[in-house]
């Protein structure tokens, strides 16, 4: 455009601002955070991460019985392709640097669930020199209590989880890099301190 | 003074670039490297076809399998859901990576294991072939040639990684490349000694009136669906992404998106060779002719979609297998493939010699 | 009971054979305990494996904190002879709690080398000559703490926690009224 | 899956000195060392081929040449809690190490109290127990040929293991009131009586089992591809098994003929006819068929549980020590519902002085508790070793020397339980 004097000028509102607009334009526009939800709901992949003995009702509730595939939750191998970590009761001083590399090594947005009494405050060796508070290490979504829970109570705890993520937690850390409504807990010390490997 | 109509005008317009998009589109070089069978193929059938292996997978392990995001379309959209979230995951490039070559070889493999279809026949009409008429007469030669270059990049991925297990699994891979290659492009060049051309669409025509060359040579057949097997890591000879063995091969340390690509690399290379293999055994577009003259829907569409069909059949049968067999290992791979396949791809071109000079 | 004659025949057999080497043969619940010198520990073992004992069922260490010795034990069984099979005997040295130095028998029974990994990160009992002796179980900050020991103690639950004597609690209570 | 780039060596793993015999490693397993780097590769704890534990190996090229097994990750320290709980609350404790093979795994130690106090489980309550036993075991069994295909990548086997392991977790389930925990066993007897028909489910679970096992031959066993991944992998001889001190079906798949419910039969196993599997081979494969035929022993022993359950119906299933103290409304309870409610009794026990020592043996092999008790109501020191604990030293001695690949193969031929192991 130019002005009375001749110059041309362009005129730039604030950039960031703008910016802002269009994102939450194409949010709104596209439903983008309803399909990111949605996606994610059915996409809940547990990683590999056998910690204790609730591991056998884990490996059951995959079985043909109870078979969680039917959520779209596929237990998977690797953490770089997964986004939950179920953990399988008791987490012992050796696993708990496990758990959290584990965790961080898992790409956002990423979720919790903590299987069995020893999961919670320790269970049945609730006084062992040898064992963590999961939820000291990682946040924790969706507790199941029981010892070991049953196979239906860990499908259920999925889909506890499907309905926390259909409220939108997956969209709002991709999307408009909110944090997670439980955020990581900061470590008094360090689990992996001692690891000689 | 000549007065143009603004409605013929318009109509005109309408017209040019109407059938420019349909030119566009059916231009053979677009239309196979996108459409079909091509990119746009390749994803749907990938995400049927996955879906598939993982509901029969179920019904033989007496189980569902994917249901609950789409009851009635029997979880058809598990695999949407899955790619949506891959899509939107954060990526993560670690640090001890070699950047470039982790984030370009993924999409490297992707193309250039779809670039086999882009030289392909798919029809026996003269204008839909997507080389000159001189090039086409070595078809078979070129997309052999072309089905080779990925896995190079699936080997630099690996090495890019810097990780213990992807550094095993690029290994293991490059070991099964020099052993698939020979017996792939020799069972399928066995066809070649039969029809004496170079050509797909010589191939194809032979095998009008149900003589197909995968009835009259099933030993050639056999030895390129086994390469096939093993060049697609598909079971029983998922090896080089042994996932208890070595986590997951050269992809263990690609996240989101590109792990998603990579997962679809895979498939689609496996698709790009179900083509091949219905275009040299098993009949092509074959029960139909086009006239010669045929438009685009009868002479572009019709007969590729009946390849794509064809094609989709053996790329069932190839993922069904995951259900039965467990996994070699790898010497043992190594020994099959240049023990037997690699033999019976050779007996199979004698046949095709013996075929060709008998037929 | 006719079995209980056959560990008395048995354990008598075996004093003849082991003769000086052993100071004390005990019949207990299911197994025979024979009690020897730690420095004839390895002659012992030698003698047993001679005998047919070929594995070791359970390296057993019994923390006698008043006495101020660890109790050291191998309980041992045999695969092959199938006679033997049917007893289990319990090879027992004592050392003492301020300097536990046991001569390794891995070398004798390897079956013994994981086990004795784990008194030496549960007791802090060191066996010598032991080819690769680090913490087994734990983590090395944890294995320092030798929790095994008597004198490491756990928290219980509440109703097995010892109270203080009524006269404290009574006398606390007056002196905060006061 | 930990990797950490910069270490290559592990520390503190000196094996250089050490000699057993003429050669370091077992016969049959010598390797031939080439002068290159070595490669090194945590494998596990994240990892599917490893479950709860971890395993350093190094590598030659594609060869393993040394194989040290990282144990503790599900260390939960039972043996030093036990020190601090009554008796009674130990039973669910000591259970927890293998909750699929749960009866097995609390049995010694309900044998070994028995045998301080002075008492033996009534006839009926005997039988009860091995037919818990033996259900465990076949359920053990077939998680291990589950978590087996899953290592060979062969999903189905995963599937139909746990598939019909869920028959025998209900037939527990109905038994004893919970799939997994079951307590069931406790001094002087058991806790629960069979419910009314269950012999009769016991009798259709028998039949269809023997069909299932039929198709796992046919879809596993005999598949080619898994039976080439198996034949002479791992192979431990007779003589190395004994030295390792090896227990269970992988002792008897090296062709030494150890079981001790027929070496030192407890419970009624003395009453029952059936035959301990040998294999010659020790490889993989005889592993994996050591397991079927023990299988088929329990079914036959089921089947002879199941006819002297139906004979004995009725009788007691309790000690008459602690029967006679059972206050006359509970006894109106197991008349009713075939329920013993006798933990108030347990709380004060009170176990006379002694050391025993007591083996069964479980799914995995043989596990036995050394209890000594200094007449208090807890014990003095407990202590447990379990079957897959003293399996754990084969990683050591039967890895080396095979490739890579072969390692879950070796590994889920063991059917190691890392719980059980790290206790």
């Amino acid at each position: 455009m130019d002005d009375s004097d001749g110059n041309k000028k362009v005129y730039v509102g604030n950039l960031d601002e703008s910016a802002e607009r269009a994102r939450e334009l194409l949010i709104k526009g596209l439903k983008l955070d309803k399909i990111i939800d949605w996606g994610t709901t059915f996409s809940l992949w547990p990683i590999d991460l056998t910690t204790s003995c609730c591991g056998c009702e884990f490996a059951a509730t995959w079985g043909p019985r109870f078979d969680a595939e039917r959520y779209g939750a596929l237990p998977w191998l690797s953490p770089r392709q997964t986004n939950l970590i179920v953990i399988e009761g008791t987490i012992t001083r050796k696993m708990a640097c496990a758990l959290r590399v584990s965790w961080e090594q898992m790409p956002h947005p990423k979720f919790a669930i903590a299987m069995g009494t020893c999961a919670l405050d320790g269970g049945l060796f609730y006084n062992s020199y040898n064992i963590v508070r999961p939820w000291k290490i990682i946040p924790v979504d969706v507790y199941v209590p029981g010892c070991p829970p049953r196979p239906e109570a860990l499908a259920r705890a999925i889909v506890e989880l499907q309905r926390i993520v259909k409220k939108g937690e997956a969209s709002k850390t991709i999307l408009r890099g909110m944090a997670r409504s439980k955020p990581t807990p900061k470590l008094k010390e360090d689990p992996c301190s001692w690891w000689w490997g | 003074m000549a007065y143009i109509s603004i409605w013929t005008l318009t109509r005109d317009v309408i017209s040019t670039v109407f059938w420019g998009i349909v030119k566009l589109i059916f231009w053979p070089p677009i239309y196979q490297f996108v459409i079909i069978p091509g990119l746009v193929a390749a994803l749907v059938v990938v995400i049927s076809i996955i879906w598939f292996e993982r509901k029969a997978a179920a019904r033989v392990q007496m189980r569902y399998g994917p249901l609950e995001v789409s009851p009635k379309l029997a979880g058809y959209l598990q695999l949407f859901a899955d790619l949506i979230r891959y899509s939107f995951q954060e990526i993560i490039i670690p640090r001890t990576a070699d950047i470039i070559p982790f984030i370009t070889s993924p999409f490297f493999a992707l193309l250039l294991s779809l670039l086999p279809l882009a030289v392909i026949p798919v029809s026996p009409v003269k204008w839909t072939w997507p080389l000159t008429l001189s090039a086409m007469r070595y078809s078979v030669l070129i997309a052999a040639a072309l089905t080779t270059l990925s896995p190079i990049f699936i080997v630099a991925m690996g090495w890019a990684s810097n990780n213990r297990f992807s550094t095993i699994g690029s290994m293991r891979e490059s070991f099964l490349i020099t052993a698939y290659e020979l017996s792939a492009i020799i069972g399928i060049f066995s066809v070649v000694a039969t029809v004496h051309s170079f050509d797909f669409t010589n191939i194809v025509n032979f095998q009008g009136g149900g003589k197909w060359l995968g009835l009259i040579n099933p030993i050639a057949l056999l030895a390129a669906f086994i390469a096939t097997l093993i060049s697609t890591s598909a079971f029983p000879f998922e090896i080089s992404d042994a996932e208890n063995e070595i986590v997951a091969g050269p992809f263990t340390e690609y996240s989101g998106l590109m792990y998603g690509v990579n997962m679809g690399t895979a498939y689609i290379k496996r698709w790009a060779m179900s083509v091949l293999i219905v275009l040299a055994f098993l009949g092509g577009w074959r029960p139909y002719i086009p006239p010669p003259n045929a438009g685009y829907i009868a002479g572009y569409l019709v007969p590729s979609l009946i390849v794509s069909a064809k094609a989709v059949v053996v790329m069932a049968l190839m993922s069904f297998l995951r259900a039965v067999y467990g996994r070699y290992r790898i010497d043992q791979a190594l020994h099959i493939s240049w023990k037997y396949v690699f033999a019976l791809a050779i007996a199979g071109f004698g046949l095709g010699i013996l075929e060709g000079y008998l037929l | 009971m006719s079995s209980n004659d056959q560990l008395k025949n048995f354990s008598e057999k075996l004093k003849e054979n082991l003769g000086d080497l052993i100071s004390k043969v005990e019949i207990h619940k299911g197994f025979i305990l024979i009690e020897t010198h730690i420095d004839k520990v390895r002659e012992t073992a030698k003698k047993l494996k001679e005998i047919g004992f070929d594995h070791v069922k359970s390296v057993t260490v019994v923390d006698r904190m008043k006495d101020g010795v660890f109790e050291v034990g191998y309980h041992v069984s045999s695969y092959l002879n199938k006679d033997l099979a049917k007893y289990v005997v319990e090879l027992v040295t004592t050392v003492p709690r301020d300097k536990p130095l046991v001569p390794s028998l891995t070398d004798i029974w390897l079956s013994a080398e994981f086990q004795e990994r784990e008194a030496y990160e549960g007791f802090g009992i060191i066996f010598k000559d032991h080819p690769d002796l680090r913490p087994i179980l734990l983590a090395p900050p944890v294995a320092e703490l030798k929790p095994m020991r008597k004198d490491f103690v756990v928290k219980e639950e509440g109703i097995y926690r010892e109270l203080p004597k009524k006269e404290n609690v009574s006398s606390k209570v007056s002196e905060k009224k006061g | 899956m930990i990797i950490d780039m910069q270490s290559s060596e592990v520390p503190r793993l000196n094996m250089s000195s050490w000699e057993i015999g003429e050669s370091r490693y077992l016969p049959g397993m010598e390797i031939k060392k080439l002068g290159k780097e070595k490669f090194v590769v945590y494998i596990g704890p994240q990892h599917p081929g490893s479950g709860h534990m971890r395993i350093i190996i190094k590598v030659d090229g594609d060869v393993i040449v040394e194989a040290d097994p990282d144990l503790g990750y599900v260390h939960r320290t039972m043996e030093k809690l036990s020190e601090g709980r009554a008796y009674i609350k130990i039973i669910p404790l000591v259970e927890r190490m293998a909750i699929l093979d749960a009866c097995n795994a609390t049995l010694p130690y309900v044998e070994a109290v028995e045998k301080l106090l002075g008492l033996e489980a009534p006839e009926r309550a005997k039988y009860l127990r091995v037919a818990l036993c033996e259900i465990n075991r076949i359920a053990s069994h077939l998680y291990g040929f589950g978590i087996f295909g899953v290592f060979l990548g062969h999903s189905t086997m995963y599937m139909w293991g746990f598939g019909d392991r869920e028959i025998l977790v209900e037939l527990a389930e109905k038994l004893t009131g919970a799939r997994l925990t079951h307590t069931y066993p406790i001094f002087g007897g058991v806790r629960r009586d069979a419910p009314q028909n269950f012999t009769d489910n016991l009798r259709k679970a028998i039949r269809y089992l023997r069909k299932r096992l039929e198709d796992y031959r046919r879809m596993f066993l005999d598949n080619p591809v898994i039976r080439k991944r198996l034949e002479g992998v791992g192979i431990v001889s007779k003589r190395a098994a004994t030295d390792l001190g090896l227990v269970g079906p992988n002792l008897r798949a090296s062709g030494v003929e150890y079981d001790v419910r027929a070496v030192e039969p407890y419970e009624a196993y003395d009453e029952f006819d059936f035959e301990i599997p040998v294999f010659e081979e020790g490889d993989s494969l005889a592993r994996a068929w050591v397991r079927v035929e023990e299988i088929k022993q329990s079914l036959r022993i089921l089947e002879q549980v199941a006819d002297k359950l139906d004979k004995t119906k009725g009788q007691q299933i309790m000690h008459d020590r602690f029967w006679a103290k059972v206050p006359p409304l509970y006894k109106k309870v197991f008349e009713a519902e075939g329920r013993v409610k006798l933990m108030p009794l347990f709380a004060i026990l009170r176990v006379p002085k002694g050391r025993a020592f007591a083996r069964t043996e479980a799914g995995r092999g043989e596990i036995t508790y050394y209890i000594e008790s200094d007449g208090k109501d807890k014990p003095y020191r407990v202590r447990i070793v379990s079957p897959s604990y003293r399996n754990a030293i084969m990683f050591k001695y039967a890895i080396p020397g095979h490739r890579v690949a072969d390692l879950p193969a070796i590994y889920g031929s063991f059917d190691y339980f890392p719980p059980e192991a790290d206790r």
